[in-house]
């Protein structure tokens, strides 16, 4: 065991899957020599050798491309997308080609390859280096896309994403990447795609939320018990396909459910989770499901960031409300 | 090397036969037995067989929407017949010589056309990648595939196709430049019909030539008369010698003419004159060929007139056998989007099918 | 009063608004000389000038990008992308600029730009010209998303798109592009963004629907009548910004909402309705609001296609238990 | 002209002062009188300084990220000197020089950096665009502008610039495609200073210069010495005159070098070497220039020096008046999504500020 932050984690998970398997090549822009803006492939070139983790030119576009080509050819491509924000001029390869091969070909070719990328804001970065792209990926069929909450989780899910025979986007919140250290073991171990986790069990509501916000949503929770609310709180972990079993079963018991997310509002993830609820459990609801999310409008630069997102107190209120309705 | 030779900066495009058969450059023109040629020829045959049957049945409301290939048919053949077996083939949606010659039958390609996947299911000992409808981004797949085989060590090369018009987008340049940067073994064709759908050349791009697009990538350029099926073999060869032996990918200018409609849904009297048509007819590339091989003594007008028939009838034949296949399977729509079908959908397609049950009740 | 189908409808209204206002250029891949693939800017050229409505080389990107900086000098560019499908090489330029030029600059830049594409299936057409792209439009701040069901909305919709000061998507379903001719007035008048329509009275269910599907959706209304129930039919018309308040008002009349649309269900356009709802309307709701959508799929090709969508038999069946609920 | 004299495929190069500040080639020197290059001088020291105080706020952790112009004032005020009033200016994010020169006023770029909108809010009267992050999209937007102008008769050249990074992306290609189908009055700069963040200019493209990838739309491109002032002018004034004659666009690659950190979140020393700096150093587009100055007796070191610190002094003036603009208005987050704001924003709107003043009490 030894401790790691996020973005380490991710980094020793990448090594010792290329150790593990030599169909694994890892590539993007500075991804070689530098070992990425972030370091989560630092030293993945001196140890594996530049055929393996590489730089490439400056087009996201042809870093998928060549991603699924590469699957089709039995590799196993792991490809960083540098910012969340840069993963556009690669939406077309996303939605046509990379979700698609394997329905189009009628299992003939697939694609088990991952698309790593930085997620989310707070790190007060440029404009374009904050976004949350749940919706425009979750939306297209036959894709997979998961985002770890810590190190621990994020070595358990890095390792299915690349063991997966089908392509998974691994959002990587970059607001934790360097935010607390795990115990992360050194040895092989998977978590579950498609699986959510309860991190805190209580009565007064449910809470999704994944990613960086699951620690503001534990901090709300922290709060709120001492107020005599009991949340549970489910760490979705997967945002396609949505595990429902483990959300409708809370959302049975509590009777109330509130979702929780960086990303803008309208059309956004969670409109999806409340009609899921309503078509799951409606006859359980005992107040409006309700979302706390970003504002719909564009995640402003630095200065102005913070009034974007919500904080665990203002999470807290969202949550009281619900519980009080 | 064909390429130092033919400088598309220059304006200069390699010929080998000229419309009527003969052979204009004897000292270029590729060592392929008789033999082979008219192997490649009865490919092409076919697939101007199968074009036509395939318009045919469209007219009677049998076929659905379908892109025609005629005209460029030794593009297709003379380019894809410098691969061997364990090579990959990476089309575009209007190559159907290519994917006949690497052995998917036509049953597969009119099974696309006639709207079902089943019809991108090919074998799995073929490597042949199937149509891909989003113009020029299966060329970084080819980038891809090339690079994974280099990367593996195997002396696999790819060879990738696109038309005039899928030079102009993004994934043209970027894919050959990471061919470059990369040195993939990697050919790519430019199918240059002189159309996108009803758009012209000259419209494309203020290049004079689409091979000197290679400069941009650092790569090597050429441009070849695409009727001609010698010419086509000779810059494809020398390609895929050149990616075999390491030294990275090449662009290849087909030189052709569309001499039918984009689709079956197009009018090309709408955007072009007959005049124009009329030009290009006398260059036709099966006519040439057969020209050739009837001089040398291995065909005839009596033969080929009897291949094409036969071919037509094979054509209609494989085409009723689809027909009579009906309906897809519902599972397999939902079937195929996962490894596994997860639960959302394996729930979606139970209630579909209740409700289908339902109705037949 | 001229008859006119919907795609006529379209070039009618290019055409007037070309000749009222010079600042409008129409531009795309076959648009010019061949007037478009579905002809809906057939004889612009010949009429207005190469200079007005013009074929530009192949390339989505481009095109918007093209588009951007017009508007940005003083035109009001109408732009094509041949088919939805392939509008995902332009999502770089339309989430990175089109929706962002006019908050990043504090309003000091606009783009009052229209990009015209056909949307949806239906027509027995290729793998990717069948698209519905509500959610990945919808989910981004900044875009106005509007989608007409008949001839006379078209015009007045596309006139009020060309003279909105900001980016506006004009999604033309394709399927009933020529399904039906309407009177269409010559005159100059606009249909407000921004605006539902309540198509048809009831107080059973509401039921909100749009482009093509607003005619399967009467159907079945048809159908349901003569059974006694009598739903309330609500074409939203625009898709972004919504208008929630005839959304809302009517689920306060009749206590239950379906949504039907096309594209695909999981993070899909229906989600967001329904959480509205949830939000708005909750107490009033007798049955859990339900969507009745497309497949979590890629849209089968031709042989398959009817498969995925809903006509107005199966949309009747799903309302029936709605309201029997 | 100079684009046929200097031939990127054949590595030729445009040189007019070199790194000693002497001319050699008088021939082609451009007809600017010392004033005017000592006005340009100012506005490179100008960015200069205003670099150096941005790294020194940034390193006391009051300036955010930052992307440095050190060694890049040549190919940025060079090229936009060859404008007119009424041009248009289409920058990528590290051209401080340019916005400098066409009044964008520092407090703008500064106020930018330091993470508010407003800093991309410019004065109506200036034609120029603001930072643009997305690598090669904002290449477009200088086409369509450039378009605009011709089609409305007006005379106005757009020029534009990107990275040799940004040479690779698919936008670059349709961007010259389209300006050369089009004759688009645009002038493309390329800024090749050799990275793009840590990846060198090899791994960028196989291709030997930049300026070559005009070859690909069929415009005429030209590479040159981009720390000589002269140079860079010569060519942007020709490019510029061409577009204004109706003559269509024109490629440029400013070759040099980013002396310092590709911004401040970067750590240069892990992918490159202190020699490859040290080689570069002394060809400085500012050391040249000032040399030459000196030289014709306009200026001195003591001028110089005075200079800086002045400037130095404005860019810390200008920079502790924006920290005293203190916190952004959330109404303004909200406003500009739209010219109206629509009912959900509103909403939106109001519970937030009503959630903020409950807090407060
Ligand atoms: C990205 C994209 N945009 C538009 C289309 C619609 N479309 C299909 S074929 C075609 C023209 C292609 O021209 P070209 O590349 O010359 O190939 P050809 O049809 O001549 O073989 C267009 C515009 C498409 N398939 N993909
Ligand atoms: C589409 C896109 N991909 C990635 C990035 C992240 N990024 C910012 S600057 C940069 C390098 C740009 O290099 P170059 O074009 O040479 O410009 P320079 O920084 O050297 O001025 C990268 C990769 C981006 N901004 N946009
Ligand atoms: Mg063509
Ligand atoms: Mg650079």
């Amino acid at each position: 065991m030894a401790l790691m932050n996020l973005v380490t984690a991710v980094n020793h998970t990448l090594d010792h899957e290329m150790a593990r398997d030599e169909r694994v090549v890892v590539f993007g822009e500075d991804v070689g020599v530098e070992g990425g803006v972030f370091r989560a492939t630092v030293g993945l070139q001196k140890k594996h050798g530049p055929e393996r983790c590489f730089d490439t030119p400056l087009a996201e576009g042809a870093i998928v491309g060549m991603a699924v080509g590469m699957a089709i050819n039995g590799l196993r491509p792991v490809a960083e997308i540098q910012f969340s924000g840069f993963m556009y001029p690669a939406y077309n390869q996303i939605v046509s080609h990379v979700a698609r091969m394997r329905n189009r070909t009628r299992g003939r070719l697939t694609l088990p390859l991952v698309i790593r990328m930085p997620h989310g804001g707070g790190i007060k970065a440029l404009e374009h280096h904050s976004e949350s792209l749940e919706t425009i990926l979750g939306h297209i069929p036959g894709l997979k896309i998961v985002v770890p909450s810590t190190p621990y989780d994020a070595k358990g899910l890095l390792l299915s994403a690349i063991r997966d025979p089908d392509p998974v986007f691994f959002l990587e919140p970059s607001k934790i990447y360097r935010a607390f250290r795990q115990e992360v073991p050194e040895e092989d171990y998977t978590i579950p795609i498609g699986k959510a986790k309860v991190v805190r069990e209580g009565d007064a509501v449910t809470v999704a939320t994944w990613g960086a916000y699951v620690h503001e949503v534990t901090k709300a929770g922290e709060q709120l018990a001492q107020e005599g609310i009991e949340i549970e709180i489910i760490d979705l972990r997967t945002i396609s396909p949505l595990d429902r079993e483990t959300i409708i079963n809370s959302v049975k018991k509590t009777g109330r459910f509130v979702v929780v997310h960086e990303a803008m509002k309208t059309y956004g993830p969670g409109a999806e989770l409340i009609a899921l609820v309503n078509e799951k459990a409606f006859l359980y609801l005992e107040a409006p499901p309700t979302r706390l999310t970003g504002f719909d409008i564009t995640i402003p630069i630095p200065r102005g960031e913070h009034h974007y997102f919500l904080d665990a107190e203002r999470i807290a209120a969202g949550i009281r409300k619900v519980v009080n309705f | 090397m064909l390429t130092k030779r033919f400088d598309p900066l220059k304006g200069e495009r390699l010929q080998i036969m000229d419309p009527e058969g003969k052979i204009v450059a004897p000292d270029l023109k590729p060592d392929l037995s008789d033999e082979r040629v008219l192997e490649l020829y009865r490919v092409m045959l076919l697939t101007r067989a199968a074009d036509n049957k395939a318009l045919q049945l469209q007219r009677q409301g049998r076929m659905l929407t379908y892109a025609p290939n005629t005209g460029q048919e030794a593009a297709q053949v003379g380019s894809a017949a410098a691969l061997q077996e364990t090579d990959w083939l990476v089309p575009a949606f209007r190559e159907l010589g290519a994917w006949l010659l690497r052995r998917v039958s036509l049953d597969k390609i009119y099974l696309y056309w006639y709207g079902n996947e089943w019809g991108s299911h090919y074998p799995e000992n073929v490597r042949v990648l199937p149509i891909s409808i989003p113009i020029g981004s299966q060329l970084n797949h080819a980038v891809g595939i090339a690079l994974a085989s280099k990367l593996k060590g195997e002396g696999d090369v790819t060879m990738t196709y696109v038309g005039d018009g899928g030079t102009s987008i993004g994934d043209f340049s970027e894919a050959l430049n990471f061919a470059g940067v990369f040195s993939a073994p990697v050919v790519f064709v430019v199918q240059n019909n002189q159309y996108a759908i009803s758009v012209k050349r000259s419209i494309q791009t203020k290049a004079a030539t689409l091979a000197q697009k290679a400069v941009a990538a650092g790569i090597p350029g050429i441009q070849v008369d695409g009727n001609d099926l010698f010419a086509v073999y000779a810059a494809a060869s020398e390609a895929v010698g050149r990616a075999r032996a390491g030294e990275g990918p090449t662009l290849i200018e087909a030189y052709t003419y569309r001499l039918g409609a984009h689709t079956t849904s197009d009018d090309p009297t709408k955007y072009r004159e007959d005049e124009e048509v009329a030009v290009w007819l006398p260059k036709d590339p099966m006519k040439r060929l057969k020209q050739y091989l009837i001089t040398q003594g291995v065909w005839s007008e009596e033969q080929d007139k009897a291949q094409t028939a036969e071919y037509e009838a094979y054509a209609l034949d494989v085409f009723r056998k689809i027909e009579e296949t009906g309906e897809p399977n519902v599972e397999d729509l939902f079937k195929y989007t996962y490894a596994d079908m997860p639960e959302h959908l394996v729930e979606q397609y139970n209630e579909y099918v209740q409700y289908l049950e339902g109705k037949v009740k």
